[in-house]
């Protein structure tokens, strides 16, 4: 197995609409990406890309709509899949495509543009159901939350203003983030909890926005990394990937098993034994504030439910112990699906390299973790990275 | 097989029916705003042009492909162009039989990388490779900033 | 990155810059429809739907009974082993109080809509479903209920031939 | 490390399957492939990965609906949005890490559920450029056939060939959709589609799911497996802009192939592969492939073919399994199929089409229209 890291990132900012085509804003970050590595898409040996649903974007194969502005032209060029998930494990199967000694550089580019789907991204959603034992009820996406949110409040006795405070963090962190879609310095507990009541117990600030966006990573062999004298890298030390059955009706949703078992298997690889006292810093998926505790319990980094506690005492705060979505997360920078990368993959290479500027936890980090989560509540897919 | 048991009455076998629609707006881009407007005011064609490559895209593109430089410098596109390659389709776009076909063609211009792909106005007999054409726009009035603001090319001479 | 980085790239857009066709654009709706083979398994299931019942598969591997009905066990991966009826009574597992219709769009009535674990099932094996003859405020994890089905004559053979699932009344069950 | 092929599982591939949901037609190539290689998925497998695009599924994301059938719950799991011989690339990469010792590969096709097929491959192409022209997808392959033909100076009878040749191929293949007694007068005076192609120089969809078992050879000796090895795999892709690709030469096959050959050691393809399942979806593809493999020099794939040079007892037979012109287009599944065709004629299994004494063959796929990408693998055993 061949040692990876991370050697650059970059993203386009995330807006509700911006008035790139998709390729156009997969060139803007691959070639940030590129440029921040010191490296031209000549040095790439393969691609890979990232993206969700088809349907957001409206174009049927849309892998390979996006490719040249990818970086993809005339290369070994693969699109992966896994919902939600693809922000973490796009770069999971760039990870494989290095370790396995086949590419010395892979360029890892994730994407989406949900502002094409009319009259909004969510009537997209609406397909990602059962066509036989779901669709006919009409679903909304947030039900999926909704549902999953009641459930875990309900068996650990989770308050709703515990679950807020993540919001409130996130949105915070966001405002030292220059792609950021909704930070907001003010924001308080109370204004997540007396906003709008979408899918109780669902309400407008406890969810991220839709969002246009690209983000894109350079991964490099050691060897390549040692030949170029590169300084800035962070490696690769564990990776898991895990999916649960597509029976979500016929599972307890308080906690995702899939999730830890992509931990463990990540841990595992990194030699991680007790992850709480290992791993300094967290970018779990945080699509809904709720999702953040339920993917730290998942990641083992909090016994079950315990994260609202957490929370509520300030460890996951940017200054805390165990610091989680010092980017802001999706809450705060945006949700261009699998394009959350840039907070997910390239936030801990920021942090993990010292070039996290407004946003660098203040004290010494050596290990983070990120995670991503996807289709029907059932994806989870873990990396750890250490400098 | 597989199962351990299979019903054998093709009656009894359902589906379910529905779809993936929905209505989309596709902004036309960096490079595309470009070429679009050009097109819709002053009905020109507008290539862009890599300096490190040394030849001009159309469709314009934001990025070259191959080198990967940020294109921001814009040339015209010759008004006559070649037929590359013709096909002659007898069906519509829902795989209908179509009463009189249609010909499309790839038609490329002297310098330039790329071309367009559009509908060929001429007869199927004359469509063939090597023709000298001509973009044919719509009206002023009628475009609207869409490739469809070219209505096809037309051979240069009859 | 940041204090590296002058330019991040993006050029924002406004609803009506979209929408009113301020920037160039193409409109388009995909013609895509599906027919999708209900196969074994959802052939029987919606069959017995709209006889009335909910109908199960179990697996002799794991000792399970299988709600929605499989062929196959996903546990054990091997073919289920017989057909089972299972009851039209449950308990609520979770729930929403919808005020969100498919596109996003605000309905005053909201939805009540979660999952019930039906009885004769397996622990925790149900469907998600509608929830009525309750209020907001009644709907509570861990209540009990009962399917309302449409009139037999009504009945197509899909989960809307249950309306939704409603408070199991004393003496029921 | 080396990689083998040590599962081989099939359905019939037919044009419509209403016994079957997406998800039982799965189950049922997962089985024959566990079966066939001995393993167990829910204790023996590492890695399970999947070929779907979710247009063609009908399905906002399709990998959700994917484990159960698989056994790859709460397993390691992924979609690769791609044909099957990218996703077997990717096994085989995961295998190469050393994370990962036996891998699972899936592709399959359920296009008789889709009802308009037409309408969802002309959303795949360039909703700027392309699409609001309103022309049928497939004019994209007449003006390339139109291109490959006059470039190359070859006759419409040679595409007839293909035709002929693949089709009557299929007779002799159970699992094949589309096998007919086919001569060049049918073909010829089929009814015309899109100048120069005529309809049976299309193929038609089918239905069919596709599993093959991977492991490493550590892990195959202990499954006392006899593999056939992926000697070499390779994918690339020209650009995806209509008007910027290389219209006179199939790019993306000849890049896959050169990768798949460095990995084989394969020098003189012409010489070294003894028989090739090359994407035939449209009849002039199987030629301007061939020459792209360097199976064909340039300009000589047409003659090789009406010469009887790629049939079954020729030089270099090529698509002895009936193509998908034979057995049908199974969309992501054409490549995997093409690569379990060519295991089994490796093992001597392939029962009445079965070719002698071959050691090394090729397998091939491009991902249809509008793409211009493609998957070469080199397979073979012994040594």
């Amino acid at each position: 197995m061949k040692k990876v890291g991370v050697i650059g990132a970059g993203m386009t900012l995330f807006r509700r609409r911006l008035q790139e085509t998709g390729k156009e804003m997969c060139f803007e970050a691959a070639k940030m990406a590129l440029e921040s590595a010191g490296l031209t898409r000549a040095d790439v040996d393969m691609v890979v890309n990232g993206t969700a649903p088809d349907a957001f974007d409206g174009v049927h194969m849309k892998g390979e709509y996006l490719l040249d502005g990818c970086g993809g032209y005339r290369k070994p060029y693969t699109r992966v899949f896994t919902g939600g998930g693809t922000g973490v494990f796009s770069s999971i199967a760039g990870w494989w495509h290095v370790a396995s000694g086949l590419a010395d550089v892979v360029l890892v580019v994730n994407e989406e543009k949900m502002s094409s789907c009319q009259p909004h991204p969510q009537s997209v959603f609406a397909h990602i159901w059962d066509p036989i034992l779901d669709r006919p009820l009409k679903p909304n996406l947030i039900w999926i939350f909704a549902m999953e949110m009641n459930r875990y409040m309900h068996v650990y006795g989770v308050k709703k203003e515990d679950i807020a405070r993540v919001a409130v963090k996130n949105k915070r962190n966001a405002v030292g983030h220059p792609c950021a879609q909704l930070a907001d310095p003010n924001i308080t507990v109370d204004d997540v909890l007396n906003s709008e009541v979408l899918a109780w117990p669902v309400q407008r600030l406890d969810i991220s926005p839709p969002s246009d966006g690209a983000s894109a990573v350079v991964l490099a062999s050691e060897d390549f990394i040692r030949r170029r004298r590169i300084k800035d890298r962070a490696w690769i030390s564990g990776v898991g990937w895990c999916i649960d059955s597509t029976m979500w009706t016929d599972r307890d949703l308080h906690f995702p098993e899939y999730v830890a078992r992509a931990a463990k298997q990540a841990y595992k690889m990194a030699k991680i034994s007790d992850p709480k006292r290992q791993i300094d810093f967290a970018e779990p998926y945080d699509p809904f504030d709720y999702k953040e505790l339920h993917h730290l319990e998942g990641l083992l980094l909090a016994k079950k439910g315990e994260a609202p506690v957490l929370t509520r005492e300030g460890v996951t705060e940017r200054d805390g112990d165990l610091p989680v979505c010092p980017s802001g997360g999706l809450l705060g920078v945006g949700n261009p699906i699998a394009a959350t990368m840039g907070m997910k993959i390239g936030e801990v290479f920021w942090q993990l390299t010292g070039q996290a500027g407004k946003r660098q936890i203040p004290h010494e980090v050596h290990t983070g973790v990120s995670q991503a989560w996807g289709d029907l509540m059932q994806y989870g897919c873990v990396m750890v990275m250490s400098s | 097989m597989t199962f351990l048991e299979r019903t054998t009455d093709p009656r009894r076998f359902r589906h379910w029916e529905g779809n993936m629609e929905a209505d989309y707006i596709y902004t036309s881009g960096v490079a595309g705003e470009r070429f679009f407007v050009a097109l819709r005011d002053e009905g020109r064609l507008l290539a862009a042009r890599c300096t490190a490559c040394r030849f001009d895209y159309l469709p314009p593109r934001l990025f070259c492909e191959d080198c990967f430089a940020e294109l921001k410098e814009f040339v015209e596109v010759p008004r006559e162009g070649r037929v590359t390659a013709v096909t002659v389709a007898h069906v519509d776009r829902t795989g209908a039989p179509l009463d009189r076909p249609e010909v499309w063609a790839f038609v490329t211009f002297k310098g330039i990388r790329g071309g367009l792909v559009h509908r060929l106005l001429a007869p199927p007999d004359r469509a063939r490779a090597g023709l000298a054409v001509r973009a044919r726009l719509r009206p002023k009035a009628a475009r609207v900033g869409a490739v469809t603001d070219i209505e096809g090319f037309e051979p240069t001479r009859s | 990155m940041t204090e590296r980085i002058s330019h991040w790239p993006g050029i924002e857009l406004s609803a009506a810059d979209l929408l009113e066709g301020k920037v160039t654009q193409t409109r388009f709706r995909p013609n895509a429809k599906y027919a999708w083979a209900a196969g074994e398994a959802m052939s029987r299931f919606l069959e017995e739907l709209q006889n009335g019942r909910l109908i199960a598969r179990t697996c002799h591997g794991c000792d399970r009974i299988l709600f929605p009905p499989r062929m196959f066990c996903e546990e054990c991966f091997r073919p289920t082993d017989a057909w089972t009826y299972i009851r039209d009574t449950g308990t609520i597992e979770t729930f929403s109080i919808s005020y969100l219709d498919t596109d996003a769009r605000r309905i005053s009535e909201p939805i009540l809509v979660g999952v019930v674990s039906l009885d004769g099932a397996s622990p925790k094996m149900g469907m998600m479903h509608y929830f009525g003859d309750m209020t907001k405020d009644e709907i509570r994890i861990g209540m009990r209920v009962k399917a309302s089905w449409k009139p037999r004559e009504e009945r197509q053979g899909s989960v809307l031939d249950i309306r939704y699932f409603r408070p199991l009344r004393e003496g029921e069950g | 490390m080396r990689v083998g092929i040590i599962g081989v599982g099939m359905t019939a591939f037919r044009p419509s399957t209403p016994e079957y949901s997406w998800k039982e037609l799965m189950f049922e190539a997962a089985s024959r492939a566990y079966a066939d290689a001995g393993v167990d998925p829910r204790t023996d497998v590492d890695s399970f990965l999947t070929c779907a695009e979710d247009y063609y599924e009908g399905f906002g994301i399709f990998d959700e609906f994917v484990p159960d059938q698989l056994g790859a719950t709460l397993r390691r799991m992924c979609t690769v949005s791609g044909d099957g011989l990218q996703g077997l690339a990717n096994a085989f990469m995961q295998i190469q890490t050393g994370l990962v010792n036996v891998a699972v590969v899936e592709a399959h096709s359920k296009i008789s559920d889709l009802l308009t097929l037409d309408g969802v491959i002309e959303h795949a192409l360039d909703p700027i450029w392309n699409k609001p022209l309103g022309g049928h997808p497939y004019l994209v392959a007449g003006l390339e056939a139109d291109a490959f033909l006059r470039q190359t100076r070859t006759s419409p009878k040679a595409l007839a060939a293909v035709v002929v040749k693949n089709r009557t191929n299929a007779l002799r293949n159970p699992l094949a959709a589309y096998g007919a007694a086919v001569d060049e007068d049918h073909v010829l005076r089929s009814e015309e589609r899109f100048a120069p192609l005529r309809a049976l120089d299309i193929s038609n969809p089918a239905d069919g799911c596709v599993v093959l078992v991977l492991a490493s050879e550590a892990a195959a000796k202990k499954l006392h497996a006899n593999p056939v090895w992926i000697r070499g795999i390779g994918w690339s892709s020209d650009s995806p802009s209509l008007e910027t690709r290389d219209w006179s030469q199939a790019v993306y096959a000849q890049l896959a192939a050169q990768m798949a050959y460095r990995l084989a050691k394969v020098r003189r393809p012409v010489s070294e592969i003894d028989f090739a399942e090359v994407d035939d979806r449209f009849s002039y593809k199987e030629l301007q492939h061939l020459e792209a493999l360097g199976l064909a020099k340039k300009g000589e794939a047409g003659r090789n073919v009406m010469q009887g040079e790629y049939g079954s007892d020729g030089r270099l037979p090529v698509n002895v399994s009936g193509g998908s012109l034979g057995c049908g287009n199974v969309f992501e599944a054409t490549g995997l199929h093409r690569a379990a065709e060519v295991a089994q004629q490796l093992r001597g299994e392939a029962g009445s089409h079965q070719l002698d004494g071959v050691r090394i063959g090729l397998a091939q796929s491009w991902r249809f229209v509008p793409t211009a990408t493609g998957a070469v693998a080199v397979l073979g055993v012994g040594r």
